[in-house]
């Protein structure tokens, strides 16, 4: 069985990683939505709208491509396991 | 007490104005005919920073409401 | 036992999943007149995934062709 | 008040953060004037005065960002004294 | 002489570096020769044989610059030496 | 002894290695043809590491004149 100290580093590392996908979103959609210009400090509607559907987008590719790849790499599946139980 | 999450938030929000003055100037700034920044260079920048703290804010939104609805559709309290 | 090198490959593996994600999002939407992933974004998506990895199979392969061969070049058994 | 260790912490984030500012000013300057054809091994005239204009200039927005930023965010100025006072 | 935790921290460090490297590597080789249209899964012929060369000389250039900087930088091989020496 | 110091000046030093390495790779080779380093991308990639060498230490010059008027400005031997 994990013992407090394994699941804890366990739970650090989602902590982390869920704060590396969350920087390269915040990257990707602002430079998908965001003009380089900055004549006005307002998001425009525009800007605003493409940010809210960019961040329903990436989070659906980031999930689907998770799926896949999780069904894929049945070793490193394994080793998530092997981690999990211990 | 300056614990280690205090120390954590002040590295995330100087790591954030690195980064943001970066892109600002690379965004904002062309012109190196002279050693100081003009007029027009610095209200891009400061447009810059501003569209960059309500980006952030609009995207952290969107985010919260996406793990509140996944928590809710797993019936956890997450 | 999660060891260190235990949570290092999960690591790895996460940040790889991070990238990829990263890299196919951007190579392959760039509509947002809604808010669902099409079809043509997805295939796009899945293809990117695959041929990424295959890609870093094949960089693999061959770096460690050549740490092998440096390796016997030096008389070593690295 | 800050112990020892509270203030040397500090002192290592300061030390940190204006590394990884002068490492984004290096690559930001490098983008904006030096050619990337690499025809002479020397900087040419052009390129060395680009780059102490472009010092002066990135120093300077850096600057006047950061006061911009602490006015505005008076809940991290708040969380930095905290930390600075104890 | 160098005792074995700061040999093994010269240790660490290499294989840190080399795993920088190849990162490095990996990216550049990609935007080299992956088409970014994704219209098929697989690698295309040209696509393989690229990564093969694209490898090949990356690990060339990256050798030859190494050499180059350590003849260069004695004070920098100087650090070095000391460090290993110990 | 090999000090905490010591280790961070060599990682520091191989780090600027990797990075310049892959900016004179990118910058100088563009052709897949054949697996070895023509003469011109040779010569490319170093001229791109001695500019390169020069840019940092200019760089690092007008930094350093900059921190020290700051420091007089302050009153302060920083």
């Amino acid at each position: 069985m994990a013992t407090d100290a394994q699941m804890q580093q366990v739970a650090e590392l989602e902590v982390e990683m869920m704060s590396d996908m969350y920087r390269r979103m915040t990257n990707a959609c602002q430079a998908k939505c965001i003009a380089t210009a900055f004549k006005e400090s307002e998001l425009t509607k525009g800007e605003a709208v493409c940010l809210d559907r960019c961040v329903a987008k990436y989070l659906d590719v980031h999930e689907k491509l998770g799926k896949r790849l999780t069904n894929m790499s049945q070793g490193d599946e394994a080793a998530l396991q092997k981690i999990a139980q211990q | 007490m300056a614990s280690e999450q205090n120390i954590q938030t002040f590295r995330d929000f100087l790591t954030q104005y690195n980064l943001v003055a970066e892109q600002c100037f690379t965004s904002c700034v062309n012109e190196f005919g002279s050693r100081t920044v003009n007029a027009k260079e610095e209200s891009c920048a400061n447009n810059c920073l501003d569209k960059f703290l309500k980006m952030t804010q609009r995207v952290s939104q969107r985010f919260q409401e996406h793990q509140l609805l996944n928590a809710q559709a797993n019936g956890a309290a997450m």
